[in-house]
């Protein structure tokens, strides 16, 4: 297991940073362009025919730019729920046609499952992805459902990190495709990979959130020093990169466990519940160290905090990962205790 | 007391409560010296103890009169008046009576975007012509800007000497030509503050409180009594934070997690330990000997505020994705608790900003309480047209 | 409720603390001279007449000098036991004796007892002030029993805090008295007052940490500065000194509940809870702001470190306190689930 | 590469490690080049990349070779070798075999009871006279100064310059007279330190490693060879501390609840990034970019080890309310994960004080690596005798 960056990530990371620093295009169609979207689907599908190690540099990179693009709820979840139902030849072409960037499709589970999932055929509420998405994956007594988003009823819904916006999404009443093959295998290996690439968004969150706030503290001076001269500061910084490191190594253990499929539930569960009090903390502690400056909506801090924050709830809080963790490496909880997960409403396996 | 007594007896018999108009009442209110009664006679008080304002405050409610709602018109009560009270000349005086009935609305106008914990490095420039003050510069952080008919204002008459000795304390007139209020939208999408562009703006010099270059001992007077507020209030068990998410947490059963629930008792704990603390300090103060605890207070509102707020939206887990409005609105009052989970956890990052950060506090205890030395300061005899910035 | 420390209270702590700073003589019959040992005792029993808060201020004052003396286990908790079972001549003789200075007692329960102990007619581990106390006060089916030390097998085991050693306690076969009335509650009484009265003891203790590591501070120089000048280290006993405010007042409200009987079992858990990891903490920093020579045996930290930590674990885990909270705050758990606090082998109300 | 493997076949050929007496084998392989291969050739190496090493090493494990027992010798491995072929002569170099072999453990004599982390500020004293020096002060924290013949020592030589400037690295012979060692007992109720009196002990100049005054230059060579000796190490999952406290709970089913599950959880999570964390700064080293994490590595692993103890005895509850023994024990090694739950919270505590403690950690994390501003120095350009103390 390598968990450095080669050089030819290095070398994509660059490119699509350029590409994010440039505010003046619509984002996608240039990230499509390059082909960021598609980086760890087989060629034979119209990818890249590279890894989820890739594609976890690209999210890393939208994580430093809280890019308001499709590529978690696309790129990574519709694609790896068709990927697992390759066989049905509908999923197959919806799967070339995300490969060639020409449509994105989103999944329809709300952005904080997990575990468990409510049935599709109602409405399903905090759906990501799903306002712009061209086709709806619903999963639905076991199958996955295609549904063009035309024909379903997307509602808008005001959301804690604009940069993901959310909808809800009824389904009821809608023709429905169901593709073969099992659907919930696919929903589940969607939101494994959607949680280890999201380690690597909040990587990515935390390292502009230190950065801002180390240029920042050696900018700004009060009582005639610079405010990174002040040791107090300085060793909240200190520990913010500490942090910061374990974070790093965790979120590309999960992106080389879901490319190679060694060690994958561990090394998932490990990421997303270690590098989401990363971000976060970092998002808050950047906010506390910039004074008043950073409470402004002006200031772009707040992006980070709120899309650090959201993605602590979205697929699977910390806590309800290291649920996961617990039978996985042998951990037990109390004889005769909850698990730790709250049930759903509707709980598919 | 039986004075104070006696005279809120005469007020409700003169002005009864249930028939008069609500200005005229506090007016009335007052002029019986019944309005602050530690405040001099003929200023709204009596001389009194402010222990006994309690009493008076909680007789005239039980008789449904009409109160100055304080939470509106705090800047003016908790920081302006004390201090016009401690440096004013006697026509400044006169200021304190529509300051107390909330007919004038006050602001602060102290903090800039280039000196936050270091607010003596302010920059704002009042330049002296002839009976006049010339103020130009930038302030920010200012609530009730856009209410407000006054202002304290600190800013600088002297560059060429070090920064604490260069400044100067003044009333602004808020609807004077050059003072212009803009709103300052905050994370929340709310704007509770405003920035306040200051050109040009003419400032008598009787609107100066204090000596020429006393501005920051004058300052000291306002802020210590901005702490003291924040310090004093009394709260109910489970009052605040702490109630809004205990609710949250009982309305949600099917959320509630065994790790989750030890959390959340911990810092309920902790919020009935800062309660009990509260409790403390107030009956401190009332044996007359405050002691430094209010910092403790502060300090730790704060940081339960935020661990609370951020744990609630995490429980809420998927309804903690939603929030309920972005627009920006012009709230009157701040609410901390208000709206929901999410204006919660992003307002109480404030908290520990706001009004002191917490690292200064920090800095006060270790150093005013516990007595560790100061560190080596690099400011203190340059003139502050000198210091890096 | 009054929270400060009433003048009296405030003559008694400089007395007790004159008392325990001598180290030159045997400080238990010094404790009982001033009567320290009894102030919560009725006057009718020989004690002081005074109440729990006196007997906490004590407490603070043997956590500032970690004293080795049997005042939790004899004059508080076998105190408070006796106390509820004073209908019984023989409780009420034991009593007078321990209020005359003239024999200890101890409650043969495990120093970690909270809301569950064992059946005393067994081995019971880990008895706290069995090794010196003249009387043993053993919870045997239902009834507090008194059995002479003499005849029973006391076993000193070695303690991590050496300032309240512990034995091992075998009363099978021993000659032993049964007192008549509810021998439950006067356990849970003990446990109860027992608690209330180490919440002080920890805030002594995190005082005498908190103060000696600011002179610490004060003297030691390092790069040509104190070391309390770092902003850094400032900070850290600020935050200290934070956490010491709120312990104080909720050790001084559990003071205050023991003696008015009103927010008793939320007081106490409230206090218990707060308290042990405030003076946990305290020691562990103070040790770390020390460097290496708070590692050594000759610097008395470590005795204070040992003495927070066991103390963290006596009368109740801060953890099981917060279990007990729940139900009294009206902050149930999840449906169904566990209350948090392990069962216990022989488990008596 | 095939070299090694070359010179590793022709060693073994010549000593059966089977019949070997084990002295005669480390001595053959030091003379092999096969010690540390990236030593010179003559110094027990053969100027080859540091990557042969783990090969060699582990075809001398497979064929059944004896080692040094490199636990036992870690200062002189460690911090004294590296130190002596950088400055040594080539009759100090003589040094490197017994060292290498273990015939001769080794001590550093750096700390002092008045230089923790302001190590430069050192006050044991060597003066000239003749061809020696003779050398006074009192030095702490010295393992292996009961077994060792030999001592990396920095004293200072100039008193009147500052504080840096003044020192010159010795290898100090340990039997000399005026060496006096005394154990040094800890919190654990062990001596696995030692005090370490120098009373007039001469060292002869031919024992000076680098020029004089030189010394803190030296020493750094000395220190960042520790670094690097900590940050090193491969572990597998849950080694360590996680590992042992993860068996006590899976025994202890009985004691277990929801809230330390999750708790636990947490810490095997945290040991797992760190674990994770150090293969890849072990990947930055083997690809030639080592990096700064190995201070991450530090730092992280006091903190998990202190709350995993600490963790566990709370856990033990009524368990953890005993100790195994505190009588004086002088262990020739350390393990922090050794004896009883008390033990490893109380031995724990001072991973985050040696070895550079977690707050100079901090400090050179935020100057060297995040480039942070220096505080201002009080005492560069002080003659280190007049520096407060």
């Amino acid at each position: 297991m390598n968990l450095l960056y080669s050089d030819v990530e290095t070398d994509l990371r660059a490119s699509v940073a350029d590409l994010l620093g440039d505010h003046s295009t619509d984002l996608w169609p240039r990230l499509v362009q390059v082909g960021a979207h598609a980086l760890h689907v087989p060629e034979e599908l119209g990818g890249q025919g590279a890894s989820y190690r890739e594609t976890a540099v690209v999210a890393e990179e939208l994580g430093r730019f809280v890019s308001p693009v499709p590529f978690l709820t696309s790129a990574v979840m519709a694609t790896a729920a068709l990927t697992h139902l390759v066989d049905d030849p509908r999923a197959r072409d919806l799967l070339q046609r995300l490969a060639s960037g020409s449509a994105t499709a989103a999944l329809v589970v709300p952005l904080s499952s997990w575990d468990s999932w409510p049935d599709g055929s109602g409405l399903v509420q905090s759906v990501a992805g799903a306002l712009t998405a061209d086709v709806l994956l619903v999963p639905i007594e076991g199958r996955l459902h295609l549904v063009p988003s035309a024909d379903a009823t997307v509602t808008p819904v005001v959301s804690f990190d604009n940069s993901r916006p959310l909808a809800d999404v009824d389904v009821s009443g809608s023709p429905t495709t169901a593709l073969s093959g099992p659907g919930d295998a696919a929903v589940r290996a969607a939101l494994v990979a959607g949680a280890g690439v999201l380690a690597s968004e909040q990587v990515g969150i935390a390292t502009w959130c230190l950065d801002t706030t180390v240029a920042h503290l050696k900018d700004r001076h009060q009582f005639g020093r610079p405010l990174g001269s002040f040791q107090a500061l300085k060793h909240r910084v200190a520990d913010l990169w500490q942090s910061l490191v374990l974070a790093r190594a965790t979120a590309r253990h999960a992106a080389t466990a879901l490319t190679t499929g060694d060690d994958t539930p561990i090394a998932v569960s490990v990421a997303q519940s270690f590098c989401s009090p990363v971000a976060v903390r970092a998002a808050e502690e950047s906010l506390q160290l910039h004074g008043g400056i950073g409470m402004t909506w002006e200031h772009p801090l707040h992006h980070y905090l709120k899309r650090a924050k959201a993605n602590e709830i979205a697929l699977g809080t910390p806590a309800r990962h290291r649920a996961t963790l617990a039978p996985l490496v042998d951990l037990p909880g109390p004889v005769g205790a909850f698990s730790g997960a709250p049930p759903s409403p509707t709980v598919v396996p | 007391m039986s004075q104070a007594r006696e005279l809120v007896a005469a007020l409700l018999a003169a002005h009864d409560p249930a028939t008069s108009e609500r200005l005229e009442f506090l007016r009335a209110r007052f002029d019986a010296g019944l309005a602050w009664v530690h405040f001099p006679v003929g200023l709204g008080g009596l001389g009194a103890a402010r222990a006994v304002q309690q009493e008076v405050d909680e007789a005239l409610a039980a008789a449904g009169a009409p109160d100055n709602n304080p939470r509106r018109i705090g800047i003016g009560l908790g920081m302006a008046a004390p201090t016009i009270l401690a440096y004013g000349s006697a026509e400044q005086h006169r200021l304190l009576r529509p300051l107390w009935t909330g007919e004038e609305v006050w602001c602060q106008l102290f903090s800039e975007p280039g000196a936050g914990s270091d607010l003596a490095a302010l920059a704002t420039r009042a330049r002296r012509d002839g009976d006049d003050w010339v103020v130009t510069g930038q302030k920010v952080w200012t609530s009730s800007a856009h209410n407000a008919r006054w202002a304290i204002l600190v800013a600088r008459t002297d560059p060429d000497v070090p920064k604490h000795a260069g400044l100067t304390y003044f009333v602004c007139d808020m609807t004077a030509p050059g003072v212009d209020v803009r709103p300052l939208r905050q994370i929340t999408g709310e704007a509770e503050f405003n920035e306040v562009f200051l050109t040009d703006v003419r400032i008598p010099d009787s609107y100066r409180l204090g000596e020429v270059g006393d501005g920051w001992r004058v300052a000291q007077t306002t802020l210590m009594n901005e702490r003291v507020a924040i310090g004093g209030r009394a709260v109910a068990r489970e009052a605040g934070m702490i109630g809004v998410v205990a609710e949250t947490w009982r309305a949600h059963p099917d959320r509630r997690t065994a790790a989750a629930h030890d959390r959340l008792l911990a810092l309920w704990v902790e919020a009935e330990a800062l309660r009990l603390a509260g409790v403390r300090l107030r009956q401190q103060l009332a044996a007359g000997s405050p002691g430094p605890e209010g910092s403790a207070m502060k300090l730790g509102f704060a940081q339960l505020s935020q661990a609370l707020s951020g744990f609630e939206v995490e429980f809420l887990a998927e309804d903690g994705l939603r929030y309920d409005d972005w627009t920006m609105r012009r709230p009157e009052l701040v609410d901390f608790t208000g709206r929901g989970a999410g204006y919660r956890y992003l307002r109480a990052k404030g908290n520990s900003i706001e009004g002191g950060t917490s690292e200064v506090l920090r800095n006060i205890i270790a150093e005013r309480v516990l007595g560790l030395p100061a560190e080596p300061r690099v400011d203190k005899d340059v003139p502050w047209k000198d210091l890096p910035r």
